[in-house]
């Protein structure tokens, strides 16, 4: 890894990583399906550890290209485990009460198919614009 | 010096900036209750934890009370020390503090003493509101000290002065909450710990927590047995204390009143440590001279400087501490134990009494002194050369008991051979006294010479670390004393390490010396006390005839009857002592 | 002499801990973390090492060890036991589970059972309280537990 | 399988569930095949919008209409006028209070969620072992403008105006204390970040730290800079293993990239952080007692002054601030303080999280504008008291904090409001019980928490408490005086105003406002000996009522204690000497013969 030295180190190196990420997820109709899964200690002790694996295993197994990323705490205690699943070109659905059963009928059903599934978590914050 | 503008009680006072509240109130004798403060003036040594909450003040625009002990003095700072929230606050907390405490207090060996017991009378408590829980823990009876820690109100002393003061470390606050108390590692009994049995701990105690072993009753069935020859010796440092029991002025010499008394409990022999003494400046003056000569003729084998051995707290510090050191303190016993060697020995032959029906008693200023007649090499076929020691606080309890109306007493000597003493002796009552009345005799043994002036006034002090350079005609003798175990250590590890190079060094456990031992009269921080005994001691050496050790004509018939020469082969096996390592050592198991 | 006896390993161990944290007083938490992480828990000679190798008075120590509730004294069982206490579990009935894994166990917090098979603890909060009322064996948790569930989460381990 | 061309989302959250989204989806669902559009349209049951108040709501994708208060009957019309027709229902949008103006578009209503996402702004969004996600969600650009264009002067200016206060509990305004701690000199000063939460029931410093660790470590270092300190140090529960593992990711990540250490982006300034571990003991969250745990001591408070601001960790000028208090700076400093002073109410600026637990639907971590009201909390975003029950009572600011009822459902949340109502906003635990909460064990229960984990330094809280917890424990055993209530109250009031620190101060609040606000539940323990919440077990009696026990023996059987006698068949009876009121009779009978009396 370089060093950031100065404010332009980190402006360029921010822009590099923005145009990565909008490749790989953004409008294009050959974008990849993201997959966050809330890995806090809440959410692993629910179960998230598995069903990251199962995506892991399974998207490889099913022959399906996502994006699968780990992430904190989304809120929804309440229905942990908690994924976040980004369709190219659609909004992001957080899915709640997401066990190995589930994450097979969310495979099957949304990514594949657009179906939704039950347990959909409705985002009932705003998050403060960062600039 | 800056000042700041407060009011006290709608009284305007003029305080030192910086200065806390408490001790601001009480320049302008306005007296706040404290519990948990315990200062020892000079000796750097505050315990401030702030914790007992007793001396609870109101200060205008502040939400909740502060603590007196812990709050600085501001300008324009408005503070009332006796308004019904104080008062009522201050009573609830000393409720509570009672609430899981044991109302013993009759049969308390602190009865009287106690600040405790003395704040619940000041503020009427009759009733205790609260009921529950008290804390329960095993008594400790170690061969000196005795804890109750039911009796802990957690005010911290104790343990403040045994790490900060004495950097013993036998002491540490554990566990937490209701469950918090004061103890050593592992709670286990001082005897399994690093104790040294200095009894800093049981002086600075303001409950019943901490006491010495008391040992009054059996010196009474001693007395009271016929078979038995009741002998008696008291420490210097006593007799510029004892009167404080009586309600005499700290300082008041009382040594004729003593013995009088002593006499009038039925004590056989009314002796004096101080007899001891003198023979311990020729034992131990003759030993530093040999060990500088032959350091100065080039004998490796031999190491300076010379620690002094009085003090059994010191003893048992270096025995832990400093295991390294073993061959650097004098090899000669204490004079209590000298004493009771001699007592047993040279004595008890001269009055035709069999050892075995020979009782020693001392009267010790020290908690130490008892743990110290305890040890088994101070023991002959397990008769010990001192039977019983028992502190000053002791010999008041038996003055009572026996309703001698102390002050009224006339004044007696001691009984002669083993009574009669120098300044000399006197001034080991104080700290740098071992050692001033060593250079009394060194000097003059060194350099053939007769001294004008006996009072080396370099060496004397309330200074925790000290040192001074005594010319011997010519030879420059490098002194350094250190009173406190902590100071005690700080000058060790000088000469450890190498940063120092002393030919003798003097150490006493308490503060002060002996004067402040932990077997005296308690002064609940109050060091001034322990300052007037300080000088009633140089004063009582001042008014001796004879103040150099070996100029008393009785220890001279004692050389001459018995023992011979100083160090030499009866002297070796009565008056000198070896000592054990005591330090933990981790080994591997199996 | 007072004698300290420990296993040689234990002494290296600690020895290293303790100089990987350069002998300082100061990092005697990080220390005792480090040495229970390793041995379980923390016995009388075990403090007895610390306290040489950081030069400090074994009193210290064990105050110390005392003070914080995450250092023990006593080893733990095979499969340690914890109950949350956190508020979200308490006003979910956290209280009766813990009632109900003494009673099966037969032993009160803080013990382990003859067996050395399982210890009881009480603990604050683990940060699922969505969950609640929770219980940790070892590193697993469960959630959403109920008095009747005791007895099979239990069976479990045997 | 179809691809369906548009979803009909339905809220199944309990409050909408009530009234009646079951039926709306199975009309819908009818609707739609009258019309033979079912491998078109999907109906789906959601979550909870945290909407309740104009529930049942049904959102439309992909066109983002969001229709409220919308009725079974309504279905037909959504079917016939929005999904053939694609003309939105004007009558069930929703109207803007202020300009009347009907919403269509849910994107435009971000207003109606009640939830500002500030200090939480990457949790849940980017991978928080990841450095690159954060740069390229603004992340280290607060201190990059901070150690390019700013003066020391100028960035606590800017804390001080935002009006930003700790979020720890105490509410002490941060740039004042940013200030004190610049004024004070010295050859080394120390940033400190607490992160000992143990609020049982409060979790959002974990939180943070395990979804965005990088935002604590910037806004360590800015405060760093603003105070002159080179070194940081995070104070963590050792509880907390998978937030230490993410934060040492964290500062590993940032030293790479030179975001920690050396002359950070050129200018000169050095900083780094290290890591000390707390080991269970809830009064080292109190700023003295964290300092001296780090220094490897006991972890007792010391009294102030002196503040840390003035001698602190090692006895140097020392900053401490929790971890909520830190996420919320580069967002500061990076947006301005006119900005972040807008939200909240005039003493209370910005956001704050709660950890919403308890009896209550969306159990969660939410993040609220200062100001909101209990009711919206609870109601809207908790999504309202679980299995339908009375709502009691919402405990907030943990053992230091009290209980508020149903007539503080509309006081406006802030540091100011809650104290004045007798509790404290503490690090933002917020605890909901209804009606089978006893409160005089809730009382108990705090209690017994602060007299575990007292120091045992002073005498209020050591005893004082301990005293207090033995009160409430003798009055939910049946055996309380009236004598005992005033006691309570005296005893309160001066551990109050005698314990040495915050943790003793405020541990007799839980008593203090539950016996305000619930006098009568003390009354009814103590004078009738009956606690109606069902809570305290000396005060019930278990009894068998003979009408409806069919005799079919499973209580008996499940007796742990043998309490239970009777023949098969024929109604049991349970002694009560022998019953120790466990309850397990109650789970077994399918009849609900029994009862707690």
């Amino acid at each position: 890894m370089t060093q950031i030295k100065s404010l332009a180190d980190l402006k360029a190196l921010k822009t590099n990583i923005q145009e990565k990420m909008d490749t790989r997820a953004k409008g294009n109709k050959d974008g990849l399906v993201q997959v966050k899964v809330a890995m806090a200690t809440c959410g692993i002790a629910a179960g998230a550890k598995q069903v990251f694996d199962y995506f892991l295993t399974e998207s490889e197994k099913r022959g399906i290209d996502i994006v699968l990323t780990q992430t904190g705490c989304m809120g929804y205690c309440h229905a942990e485990p908690t994924i976040e699943v980004t369709v190219p070109g659609k909004d992001p659905i957080v899915f709640g009460y997401v066990d190995v059963k589930k994450a097979d009928e969310i495979i099957e059903k949304y990514i594949k198919n657009g179906e939704l599934v039950e347990g959909i978590i409705p985002v009932n914050y705003e998050t403060v614009q960062k600039n | 010096m800056e000042f700041v503008n407060i009011k006290i009680d709608d009284k305007p006072v003029q305080a030192q900036k910086g200065q806390m509240i408490l001790k601001a109130a009480r320049a302008v004798g306005i007296e706040i209750p404290t519990l948990c403060y315990y200062e020892l003036n000079g000796q750097q040594l505050e315990n401030r934890p702030g914790g007992c909450r007793v001396c609870v003040v109101e200060v205008a625009g502040r939400k909740n009370l502060a603590p007196a002990c812990a709050t600085e003095v501001m300008e324009g700072m408005e503070i009332k020390t006796h308004s019904l929230r104080v008062v009522n606050a201050r009573r609830t907390v000393v409720e509570l503090l009672l609430s899981d405490h044991p109302a013993s207090c009759l049969i308390c060996s602190k009865s009287g003493k106690c600040e405790l017991q003395t704040l619940a009378q000041k503020l009427g408590i009759r009733d205790i509101p609260f009921k529950g829980e008290q804390s329960m823990y095993k008594k400790d009876d170690s061969p000196a000290i005795i804890r109750e820690m039911n009796k802990c109100i957690m005010c911290r002393r104790c343990e403040t002065v045994c790490n900060k003061l004495q950097t013993v470390g036998a002491l540490s606050a554990v566990n937490r909450g209701f469950m918090a108390v004061v103890a050593t590692a592992f709670e286990q009994d001082l005897a399994h710990s690093t104790c040294t049995m200095c009894g800093q701990c049981v002086q600075a105690c303001p409950v019943g927590a901490l006491s010495e072993v008391n040992q009054t009753r059996q010196v009474i069935q001693a007395i009271s047995n016929p078979a038995k020859t009741v002998v008696v010796q008291t420490a210097p440092a006593v007799r510029v204390a004892l009167g404080e029991e009586f309600g005499l002025e700290p300082g008041t010499i009382v040594t004729g009143q003593m013995a009088a008394a002593l006499r009038r409990i039925g004590f056989d022999y009314v002796f004096d440590t101080d007899f001891a003494a003198d023979l311990t400046i020729m034992e131990e003056g003759t030993e530093l001279l040999e060990r500088i000569s032959k350091v100065m003729a080039g004998d490796k084998s031999v190491r300076l400087p010379i620690l002094t051995s009085c003090c059994p707290g010191w003893v048992n510090f270096f025995e832990t501490n400093y295991t390294d050191m073993l061959d650097v303190p004098s090899t000669a016993k204490s004079p209590q134990q000298m004493f009771g060697a001699i007592a047993k020995s040279y004595w008890a032959e001269k009055i035709g009494v069999k050892r075995e029906d020979m009782v020693v008693v001392s009267v010790m200023p020290c908690v130490a002194k008892k743990f110290e007649c305890q040890r088994d090499e101070f023991k002959e076929n397990g008769n010990p050369d001192v039977d019983y020691s028992i502190t000053t606080r002791e010999l008041a309890e038996l003055i009572k008991q026996f309703n001698i109306d102390f002050n009224s007493l006339a004044e007696e000597d001691f009984d002669n051979p083993l009574g009669a003493s120098t300044g000399a002796a006197v001034i080991f009552g104080a700290t740098g006294g071992v050692i001033e009345a060593a250079t009394r005799t060194a000097y003059e043994v060194f350099t053939g010479k007769t001294l004008d002036k006996v009072d080396f006034t370099a060496l004397r002090g309330l200074e925790g670390v000290r040192s001074a350079t005594v010319d011997f005609n010519g030879t420059p003798i490098h002194i350094g004393i250190a009173h406190g175990l902590g100071n005690a250590r700080r000058l060790l590890d000088m000469v450890r390490n190498g940063e120092a190079n002393f030919h003798a060094i003097e150490v006493m456990a308490c503060p002060g010396g002996c004067v402040g031992g932990a077997g005296q009269p308690f002064h609940h921080g109050d060091f001034s006390k322990v300052e007037k005994r300080f000088e009633a001691i140089y004063r009582e050496d001042a008014g001796k005839p004879i103040r150099k050790s070996h100029e008393n004509p009785y220890i001279k018939q004692l050389y001459d009857e018995f023992l011979g020469k100083p160090c030499g082969e009866k002297s070796h096996h009565l008056l000198h002592t070896h000592y054990f390592d005591k330090s933990k050592q981790i080994e591997v198991e199996g | 002499m007072i004698k300290v006896k420990l296993a040689e390993d234990k002494i290296n161990k600690i020895k290293e801990i303790c100089a990987f944290f350069s002998n300082k007083p100061g990092e005697v938490i990080n220390v005792l973390h480090k040495v229970q992480g390793e041995l379980g828990y923390l016995p009388a000679e075990v403090q007895e090492v610390i306290a040489k190798e950081l030069n400090m008075s074994v009193a210290t120590v064990y105050g110390i060890v005392t003070f914080y509730s995450f250092f023990t004294m006593i080893p733990k069982g095979e499969h340690p036991i914890s109950i949350c206490m956190g508020t979200a579990c308490y006003v979910r009935g956290s209280e009766k589970i813990l009632d109900e894994f003494k009673r099966q166990l037969n032993i009160v917090v803080g013990e382990t059972t003859p067996d050395g098979k399982f210890s009881l603890n009480c603990l604050r909060c683990v940060g699922a309280c969505g969950l609640a009322p929770v219980v940790l064996i070892g590193e697993k948790v469960y959630g959403r537990i109920t008095t009747d569930k005791v007895k099979e989460i239990l069976a479990e381990y045997n | 399988m179809a691809k369906y061309k548009m979803h009909l989302l339905v809220c199944g959250g309990t409050g909408c569930s009530a009234s009646a989204s079951a039926q709306i989806v199975s009309n819908l669902n009818e609707e739609l095949s009258k019309q033979g559009l079912n491998n078109d349209v999907q109906v789906i049951l959601t979550g909870c919008f945290g909407f309740c108040e104009k529930g049942p709501i049904v959102k439309v994708m992909p066109d983002n209409t969001f229709y409220t208060e919308v009725k079974p009957e309504d279905a037909a019309t959504i079917v016939a006028e929005h999904v053939i027709k694609g003309r939105k229902v004007t009558r069930l949008l929703y109207t803007d209070p202020e300009n009347k103006e009907r919403i269509s578009d849910s994107k435009h209503m971000g207003f109606y969620k009640k939830q500002l996402r500030i200090a939480l702004r990457n949790c849940g969004f980017i991978d928080p072992e990841n450095i690159d996600e954060y740069v390229s969600n603004e992340g280290y650009a607060a201190i990059a403008k901070v150690l390019t264009e700013m003066t020391a002067e100028q960035v606590i200016d800017e804390v001080k105006r935002s009006g930003l206060r700790g979020r720890g509990g105490g509410g002490f305004p941060t740039g004042l204390k940013w200030e004190i701690a610049s004024k004070n000199h010295a050859d080394q000063k120390y940033v400190v970040c607490n992160a000992d939460e143990g609020d049982p029931g409060a979790f959002m410093d974990r939180s943070i730290l395990e979804g965005d660790p990088h935002s604590v470590i910037e806004a360590m270092t800015i405060n760093g800079f603003a105070i002159g300190a080179t070194k940081g140090l995070i104070y963590i529960r050792a509880e907390y293993p998978l937030a230490i593992h993410r934060l040492q990711v964290a500062i590993g990540q940032a030293r790479e990239y030179g975001l920690l250490g050396k002359d950070i982006f050129g200018s000169g300034f050095d900083f780094d952080i290290e890591l000390r571990y707390g080991a269970g003991a809830f009064v080292c969250g109190e700023e003295t007692a964290l300092i001296h745990s780090m220094e490897g001591l006991r972890g007792e408070p010391t009294f102030k002054p002196p503040f840390p601001a003035q001698s602190g960790y090692m006895q140097k000028p020392t900053n401490v601030n929790n971890v909520e208090t830190y996420a919320n700076i580069p967002i500061i400093i990076l947006k301005g303080a006119d900005w972040f002073s807008k939200i909240g109410t005039e003493k209370s600026k910005g956001t704050k999280v709660f950890a919403l637990a308890g009896q209550i639907n969306n159990v969660g971590l939410i993040e609220v504008p200062m100001g909101i009201t209990l009711r919206e909390v609870i109601y809207e975003i908790g999504g309202g008291i679980k299995n339908g029950r009375a709502f009691k009572a919402v405990q907030t600011g943990g053992p230091s904090g009290g209980c508020l009822t149903e007539k503080h459902l509309d006081t406006p949340i802030d540091y100011d409001n809650l104290i004045a109502a007798g509790s404290m906003m503490g690090s933002g635990g917020m605890v909901v019980m209804d009606d089978t909460s006893c409160m005089v064990s809730i009382a108990k229960f705090y209690l017994e928490f602060t007299v575990e984990e007292s120091c045992g330094k002073c005498t209020p809280c050591r005893i004082g408490n301990k005293r207090l917890s033995e009160i409430l424990d003798k009055i939910t055993k049946g055996n309380g005086t009236m004598a005992d209530l005033e006691a309570l109250r005296n005893l309160a009031a001066v551990i109050k105003d005698t314990a040495l620190c915050g943790l003793g101060q405020t541990s007799p609040n839980p008593v203090l406002s539950t016996l305000d606000n619930f006098g009568n539940e003390y009354l009814e323990h103590v004078r009738d000996k009956k606690c109606s919440a069902g809570v305290c077990k000396s005060l019930m009696k278990y009894v068998i009522d003979a009408e409806h026990c069919v005799g079919c023996t499973a209580c008996a059987r499940n007796c742990p204690v043998n309490a239970i006698s009777g023949e098969k068949k024929m109604p049991h009876v349970i002694n009560t000497e022998l019953c120790i009121k466990c309850g397990a009779c109650i789970e077994r009978c399918k009849f609900n013969a029994i009862s707690i009396k």
